[in-house]
């Protein structure tokens, strides 16, 4: 759900070049995707958005692969692709960031991005996002709603990334509540990623924290977050999405209304900039952050739901931007 | 057969022309046999003859490839067992058919079960099955398990099952083999009076006085084929059955002179085994103390506080009752089973050692399942003479199975023992039953024990192999081998052995002059009707 | 042997019929989804327009055949004696963190690092392996069970140690935690100089063609030698054929228990060692999973001899390179994991019905020679 | 007469033991141990375990194992996923039943009819359930379909078309909710019991309900009817089922297609309570099931009983992480009823026989188990919570546990896992 109306994240300042920049033609991007695959109508396929952005925006030809189901191929994916002649090459997901560095060097004509990842050679973009800053926001949202003042968490697989998003909503909630309790849980430890397709296991997890009183559940858990939405409409309560706008993704209509907020992660966004970037010449060795400052991050205001609060919000958000927040990225 | 005999009633069963082939051995070849109901009728012939496959022919669970079948003069073809027990038939089988897990009523209700609302009918089997015991003098508890049950009682059980079908033509396929005297004579008795009842009997034995004994009418079956058929009243002995049976004399297992010497091979002292698991015996509590104690707590013990010494060149016989304790001694001799006493080899104490170190002490084992204990079906003949002997010469070159000098051995053993076998890369499974149990024999003598377990060395196995092992077991008594023998063969038992001791329950109970014990005499020591006279 | 060749013969042929018909089954489904199946098996052999390009996908087609064919191993040890490890996924990923720590702990010359680095995870493997192997040996608990639940438990197990006491340093918005480095003398040679014996260009790709496949190849002889050879491989045989005869032949079911299992568990401590030391230089959370289970099919396809499992390793390597392939093609590259599931079924049922044929043959074999030169029953009482 | 003094026994070891965790409860402070959340939550994790294992239960008793348990769930739970959304939750049953039955048939075809080795097509059917069902999204949930229009990605199905009826216990559990009030106190042993009673009782969904009712209902068609006795028969010895005119290949067949049919089930359990199909979402419950089966001896009350033990430890460690350091205690506890078992018993006059011999060993045991005690007892005093890490295996360490103590009186059907052709006894 890429360019959905009410959100704040920037508006793409593209579209004006695109059809002269087609003429180029010569641009192949290729992509590989995360395990799961295009079609996860998540993270994948938010990536996915970017690139079939790219291809009607800037008329570039574009290939994407899936992984094999253990991620064991993900390197020769890179390979094949540009052993295709594709240029520039993505990997979604940060588990991608080891054999970019290797295929970076073998192929030192091709300019690489990962995801989720740092730079790692000087034909390798780094897509990074700063979860921790949506996940701020997010927290913010969620105390200033809560009535209880008590919300939760819950992750699916207990690894960096994922705590990027714990830290930054335990920070933002802290910050307007100190007092607040926070319940945090994980459906699977790193390495094995069950924990985001386990629909029933987030929806237990999210159930205990509701009928210990939290009124807001924020989850950071893949397909697990189904179940988080099902618990919140158990109890009558609250959540917030994550990655894309949920309250459009996902269908069912009694889901939707307890979605109060969606954390919006942009990487349809960062992969058609990277794209882009690289048609006019640009050229790796470089982070781009996506931040609040630039929209990377930020909160979906589809239903209305956080519109009273909106102020509060976009004075955190200004705080964080300005630098008066430094939001943690650990929890 | 006469005119007014076909006028007076049908024929129970008429095979004709039955011819069954199984890959590279005609089983059956143009068999014909007629059966009278109301009669007792024996089918005799020797292992491999034939006999279990036209039975299992005529109970429908093979296929016959040519020959028509008859059953109270209405010609028949059935395509499962289910169709014969339609017409009443009911078979009994060589080896037990019998679910181990299951109670005696669901054994016997299996397949034929009453049921009420859809559910089980127990109440209803139960009486149907008091019943049948009463009428015929069949009694086992239905509520038993089988695996608890000796074998006279799943004898019985099979029995019961078949009866409880309602069928009217029974087929016993070796019923005998595994009973002792007086419980044949019983069953006998219920064949009898099931004969009173009009109900008809195919009977199988390899025992002939038995055969003449209860029998009405005889077929001799040889090599797939009917050679003979005769009324009881026209034969005259048992040698005439068995000459027609084999076409030659009948051997005998008798030994002449006794090589027994006075130096001791094997000692076991005190042997003691407890049912529900081994607890081991504190320290310093001498073992006849413990199991004293252990009977005063009323532990069951599968083996109670067993002693006996075998010297070399000596033939130790133990009768008794399958299911009396006698796997569980060979068991403890062999260190497969943990038991409390002294197992010693000459002078050697082994009773803490494992399995391999006794037989490399020189210790031989026939076991009494050559399938289970004592073959790898799936693998060659050589690899069969390895086992066992895996530690030893010829077998054996430092860390590595010596392939060439195991073949070779392999080689010598199927010519001195008369093994009919293609190669020795034949796999063990397309060797008959008999050369299967000459293999094994061959292997555990040329390991040169000092003592050898032979647990039923001929069961299963046709007189001329029988005779065979019997010679190969003389020879090597000759030469000094103390030999502990277990058999269900009571002719053989006396036979072969130099003394005799009856186990019964777990207990030495007899010790006997095979030279002056006649096989009824013997069955009533193994049964308990005469009590022993050793006290442990 | 002319019976052995026969059976050969029959097994041969009842692989190839099975794999036609897993082409043909999955032709339909090819298909249905609207692909051309044509184009799909193109795919599997396609490597690739550049030399490059090819050298890169049979590097990656061998590279992958490895792992599966050590997994297969280590499974078949097991599976020999009828003792079901299903705890290979376990065993490997504990012995391959232990071993990628312990070996970025010291440096040492490179072969006698990397002999560390094998011990080490062999060692971790069979004693992670040694778990069910005592508790079915002294508490009766069945392995599989032992074994499933202990594969969770290896999973967080690395899971804390990779982010706990194993951790290394990471770089800068590198998120996959992971242990230290190992040293360059830890990195086992590549093969790519087999490249030019055959005129192809080295291949390129991350480590190349992985110097672990010798390794492999060496363990695949030496396990052929233990089973078929010596006197443990006999007692294995025996033990899985027949246990209680085994048990009367003196051989100790217990210690037979253990010593496979530990076996087992050490091959298995292999698996994830190509990765290690041919690739990433470290163990991380995107470790290679699954490979534990992807041997057992491996195994059973190869019938737990070790040339079988080369080939049914070479097999699924081959077809799993072909993902990419058939996703350039057009084809769902799900195909490969029915295809996959097919030929080991297929195969199975026609091993089964080749081997009673072969069965069934030398049965009348010997009957018939045993009717030709001998006659009845000789008696000699 | 023995069954019903180990009915009592159960009895008895039932109360034992929520005696211990209420008392536990009662001194941690961690009311969730016997919360009815709790208990609910392990009901539903325990419930597609238990479905699982009563496919096995089914398939074994006949004398076929079935490692391809998995494999068939996952068909189940596609399929359902896949009729749900266009059929609702009723279609979403009858298809998940189905598939799992044609994974069954395979396992069938392959293990009885070809004589396969039973664990071979078990895994070659856990291969290809997630190869099939991922081909099926691919090509039927790509975008542009309609399914992908009503929420379909590639790992996912769109919801059900209406969701399964959950009722739930009037008065008691609903309305006034006495339960509830009862739980709430925080009483010794009443709020505990309550705590059960509501968690088993409240808002529970139809196939919950049918799920619960097939393990009587498994008991009774394998013990008490006529087939189920063929059916154990067929697993215990085939060929004395064979001789008395059973035909054991149709009573195999029927039992292994039921098999996979319990385990399709198993899959629209998880479909219905995620309300879509999710790809990866059996997260191996057909081995786990297994495992249960095995745990409880190839019976139906015991594979229960491990569904509830494994359903109610996993629940646990996903509801109250920081609860599960007080099954340290209960560990002691635990450890410490033995130790005065077995003091009464080596002190008692009369001590049997078995005991004096054994006494070393004994003693041995017994100082492991006040070691045991004490370390336990010190974990619980020391640590306040576990690593994550170390909690997410709570259930399977359980597992383990148990099956250490408990393992030895298993008893498997005899000609389990055997391969049976007719008229070739063995
Ligand atoms: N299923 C079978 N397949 C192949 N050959 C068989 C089969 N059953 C029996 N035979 C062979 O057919 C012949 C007759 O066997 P059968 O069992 O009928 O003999 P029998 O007379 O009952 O012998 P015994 O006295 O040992 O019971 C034997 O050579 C036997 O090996
Ligand atoms: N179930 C079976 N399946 C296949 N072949 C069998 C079967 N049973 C027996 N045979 C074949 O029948 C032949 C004889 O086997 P069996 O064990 O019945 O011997 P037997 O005739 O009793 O031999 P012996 O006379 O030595 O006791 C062998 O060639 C064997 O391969
Ligand atoms: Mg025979
Ligand atoms: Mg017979």
């Amino acid at each position: 759900g890429g360019d959905s109306g009410g959100t704040t994240a920037s508006e793409a300042p593209s579209s004006a070049g695109a059809s002269s920049e087609a003429a180029k033609g010569a641009l192949k991007v290729g992509l590989a995707f995360d395990i799961g695959g295009r079609g996860d109508k998540s993270f994948n396929d938010a990536a996915y958005a970017g690139l079939e952005k790219a291809k009607t925006d800037l008329g570039a030809e574009i290939k994407e692969l899936s992984p094999a189901a253990d991620g064991s191929n993900r390197g020769d994916l890179l390979r094949q692709l540009a052993d295709a002649g594709y240029n520039p090459i993505i990997g979604v997901g940060f588990a991608y960031g080891d054999d970019i560095k290797k295929t970076a060097e073998e192929y030192p004509d091709i300019q690489f991005a990962v995801v989720d990842s740092a730079s790692n050679g000087p034909n390798v973009t780094g897509l990074l996002f700063a979860e921790e800053q949506g996940s701020y926001l997010a927290g913010v949202a969620a105390a200033l709603k809560s009535k209880e003042g008590h919300v939760g968490f819950v992750g699916g697989v207990e690894n960096d990334l994922i705590k990027k998003f714990q830290a930054g909503f335990q920070a933002g909630v802290k910050s307007v509540k100190a007092d607040a309790k926070i319940d945090v849980t994980y459906i699977s430890p790193d390495g094995d990623f069950s924990g985001f397709k386990a629909p029933d296991k987030g929806k237990i997890a999210a159930q205990k924290m509701y009928q210990d009183g939290a009124d807001i559940v924020y989850h950071a858990s893949g397909d697990s977050g189904l179940g988080v939405f099902q618990a919140a409409a158990a109890a009558g309560k609250l959540a917030i999405g994550v990655d894309s706008d949920q309250r459009q993704t996902v269908k069912e209509a009694d889901l939707q209304k307890v979605i109060m907020t969606s954390m919006l992660k942009r990487v349809d966004v960062g992969v058609f900039e990277f794209i882009k970037a690289i048609q006019g010449g640009a050229k790796g060795g470089t982070d781009t952050v996506y931040d609040l400052k630039v929209d990377g991050v930020g909160l979906s205001t589809t239903g209305g739901e956080i519109d009273d609060i909106k102020d509060k919000l976009d004075a955190a958000k200004q705080d964080i931007v300005d630098g008066k927040i430094t939001v943690p990225a650990k929890p | 057969m006469s005119a007014d005999t076909l006028a007076t009633a049908r024929p129970a069963v008429e095979l004709e022309g039955i011819t069954k082939r199984f890959p590279g051995v005609v089983a059956n070849h143009d068999i014909r046999i007629v059966v009278e109901p109301g009669t007792v009728h024996a089918i005799v012939g020797e292992n491999g003859a034939g006999k279990s496959t036209l039975m299992k022919i005529l109970y429908g669970m093979q296929k016959p490839d040519e020959g028509t079948i008859k059953v109270n003069g209405e010609e028949v073809s059935f395509r499962s067992p289910s169709d014969a027990i339609a017409v009443g038939i009911g078979m009994v089988h060589q080896h037990f058919m019998l679910a181990d897990n299951l109670t005696v009523l669901e054994n016997i209700v299996l397949g034929a079960e009453p049921t009420r609302a859809g559910l089980l009918d127990t109440g209803r089997a139960r009486a149907r099955i008091a019943e049948l015991a009463e009428a015929h003098g069949l009694r086992v508890d239905p509520d038993r398990l089988v695996e608890d049950l000796g074998v006279g009682d799943r004898q019985r059980v099979e029995i019961l099952k078949v009866l409880y079908r309602g069928a009217r033509i029974l087929i016993l396929d070796e019923p005998t083999a595994v009973l002792v005297p007086q419980e044949v004579e019983e069953l006998f008795q219920n064949l009898r009076e099931l004969k009173a009842e009009g109900l008809t009997v195919i009977f199988i034995s390899h025992k002939l006085d038995e055969v003449l004994g209860i029998a009405d009418a005889i077929t001799v079956i040889r090599r797939g084929t009917t050679v003979a058929a005769m009324p009881r009243a026209e034969v005259t002995s048992a040698r005439q059955l068995a000459e027609l049976m084999v076409g030659s004399e009948l051997p005998t297992p008798e030994t002449r002179e006794s090589t027994v010497t006075d130096r001791l091979a094997f000692r076991v002292a005190h042997l003691t085994v407890e049912a529900d698991g081994h607890h081991p015996a504190p320290k310093g509590v001498p073992v006849e103390e413990y199991a004293a104690q252990l009977r005063a707590d009323g532990t069951r013990l599968l083996l109670d506080d067993v002693s006996f010494d075998i010297h070399q060149g000596e033939i130790l016989g133990i009768a008794g009752v399958e299911g009396n304790g006698q796997s569980e001694l060979i068991e403890a001799i062999m260190g497969i089973r943990a038991a409390h006493g002294a197992i010693a080899l000459g002078e050697q104490d082994m009773s803490s050692w494992p399995t391999l170190r006794r037989r490399e002490a020189g210790i031989g084992y026939i076991p009494e399942d050559r399938h289970r204990q004592g073959l790898l079906l799936e693998a060659s003949l050589w690899e069969n003479r390895v086992l066992g002997h895996q530690t030893r010469k010829p077998a054996r070159k430092g860390i590595w199975i010596d392939r060439r000098a195991a073949r070779e051995d392999t080689e010598r053993i199927v010519k001195d023992y008369d093994v009919r076998t293609p190669g020795v890369e034949t796999l063990a499974l397309a060797l008959s039953g008999g050369n299967q149990q000459k293999l094994i024999v061959g292997r555990e003598m040329s390991g040169e024990p000092r003592f050898l377990i032979a647990a039923h060395p001929t069961r299963g196995v046709d007189v001329g192999a029988q005779a065979a092992i019997w010679d190969h077991l003389r020879d090597a008594r000759a030469a000094g081998l103390a030999v502990l023998l277990i058999s269900a063969d009571l002719d053989e038992l006396i036979g072969l052995s130099d003394t005799i001791r009856v186990i019964y329950r777990g207990r030495l109970v007899a010790s006997l002059d095979p030279s002056d014990i006649t096989p009824e005499r013997l069955g009533g020591y193994m049964t308990g009707a005469i009590a022993g006279n050793e006290e442990s | 042997m002319p019976a052995g060749l026969n059976r050969a013969l029959l097994t041969v042929a009842g692989v190839v019929i099975a794999i036609v018909l897993a082409i043909a089954i999955s032709s339909v489904a090819i298909t249905a989804a609207g692909a051309s199946p044509l184009d799909a098996f193109a795919a599997f052999f396609d490597f690739g327009d550049s030399e490059r390009a090819q050298s890169n996908g049979i590097a990656a087609f061998l590279n992958r055949a490895v792992p599966l064919f050590i997994a297969g191993l280590a499974v078949s040890v097991g599976f020999r004696m009828n003792l079901f490890n299903i705890g290979v996924e376990g065993q490997y990923r504990l012995a391959a963190i232990v071993a990628a720590y312990v070996g970025s702990t010291f440096t040492a010359p490179a072969p006698i690092q990397i002999a560390v680095i094998i011990i080490v995870a062999a060692a971790t493997g069979g004693l992670y392996a040694l778990i069910p192997a005592v508790m079915k040996v002294t508490r009766g608990v069945n392995e599989v069970i032992a074994t499933i639940m202990l594969n969770y438990i290896a999973l967080s197990l690395t899971a804390y140690l990779v982010r706990g006491p194993f951790a290394g340093e990471r770089a800068a918005g590198q998120l996959t935690t992971t242990t230290p480095k190992l040293p360059e003398s830890a990195m086992f040679p590549n093969l790519n100089f087999i490249f030019d014996w055959f005129g192809l260009v080295a291949p390129t790709r991350g480590g190349g063609l992985q110097g672990f496949l010798l390794v492999a190849i060496v363990l695949g002889v030496i396990v052929w030698i233990v089973l078929e050879r010596t006197r443990f491989g006999f007692d294995v045989k025996a033990s899985g054929l027949n246990g209680p005869a085994a048990l009367a032949s003196g051989v100790n079911p217990k210690k037979m228990i253990i010593a496979a299992m530990v076996m087992s568990g050490g091959i298995a401590g292999l698996i994830g060692l190509p990765e290690i030391l041919g690739d990433k230089g470290a163990f991380n959370s995107n470790f290679t999973a699954g490979l534990g289970f992807l041997g057992i099919a491996v195994a059973l396809l190869g019938r737990n001899k070790p040339v079988g499992i080369a080939f049914a390793a070479l097999l699924f390597a081959f077809l799993d390179r072909a993902q990419g392939s058939l996703q350039f093609a057009g084809v769902p590259s799900s195909v490969v994991t029915i295809i996959q599931a097919v030929i080991v079924l297929l195969v199975v049922i026609a091993n089964e019905v080749t081997n009673r044929l072969a069965l069934r043959i030398e049965e009348r074999r010997a009957a018939q020679q045993l009717g030709r030169d001998n006659d009845p029953v000789e008696v000699t009482a | 007469m023995t069954r019903v003094r180990k009915y009592h026994l159960t009895l008895i070891g039932v109360a034992a033991l929520l005696l211990v965790v209420s008392l536990v409860r009662v001194i941690t402070g961690h009311n969730d141990i016997t919360s009815s959340g709790m208990f609910s939550a392990a009901l539903l994790l325990a419930v597609p375990i238990g479905l699982a294992g009563l496919g096995g239960l089914w398939a074994e008793r006949a004398g076929v194992v079935n490692i391809g348990l998995e494999g068939m769930m996952v068909l189940g739970t596609w399929s359902a996923g896949w009729a749900g959304y266009q059929w609702g939750p009723w279609a979403a049953l009858v298809a998940g039943l189905l598939a799992g039955a044609i994974g069954g048939l395979i396992h069938a075809v392959a293990t009885i009819s070809f004589g396969v080795d039973h664990i071979i097509s078990g895994v070659a059917i856990n291969l290809l359930g997630p190869g099939v069902t991922r081909f099926l999204s691919e090509v039927l949930y790509k975008e542009g379909t309609t399914a992908s229009v009503a929420g379909a990605g590639i790992t996912t199905s769109p919801p059900l078309s209406s969701p399964p009826p959950t009722p739930s216990l009037p008065l008691l559990s609903d309305g006034p909710d006495l339960l509830g009030k009862l739980e709430s106190t925080h009483w010794f042993l009443l709020s505990d019991l309550a705590g059960l009673l509501r968690g088993l009782t409240h808002e529970v969904n139809l196939l919950l309900v049918l799920a619960v009712l097939l393990l009587p209902l498994t008991y009774a068609v394998l013990w008490r009817t006529s087939f189920g006795l063929r059916l154990r028969s067929a697993g215990e010895n085939p060929w004395a089922a064979e001789s008395l005119g059973v035909n054991v290949y149709r009573i195999k067949y029927i039992a292994v297609v039921i098999s996979g049919a319990f385990a399709g089930l198993g899959g629209v359990f998880l479909v219905f309570f995620a309300n879509k199909y999710v790809e990866g979402q059996t997260q191996g419950r057909g081995f786990i099931g297994l495992a249960t089966m095995i745990f409880g001896n190839w019976r139906p009350g015991g594979l229960a009983a491990g569904a509830a033990l494994f359903g109610y430890a996993d629940g646990l460690q996903l509801r109250s992480k920081e609860a599960v350091v007080s099954f340290f205690l209960f560990g002691a506890v635990l450890l410490l009823a033995y130790l005065v078992i077995q003091i009464r018993r080596l002190t008692a006059p009369d001590r049997p026989a078995d005991l004096v011999a054994g006494a070393s060993r004994q003693y041995v045991r017994m100082a492991f188990a006040t070691l045991g005690m004490i370390v336990l007892f010190w974990l619980w005093l020391t640590v306040d919570r576990l690593p994550d890490e170390f909690v997410y295996i709570t259930p399977h360490v359980l597992t383990l546990l148990v099956l250490l103590v408990a393992s030895q009186r298993l008893r498997m059907p005899k000609a389990d896992g055997v391969r049976y052709r007719r008229g070739e006894q063995h």
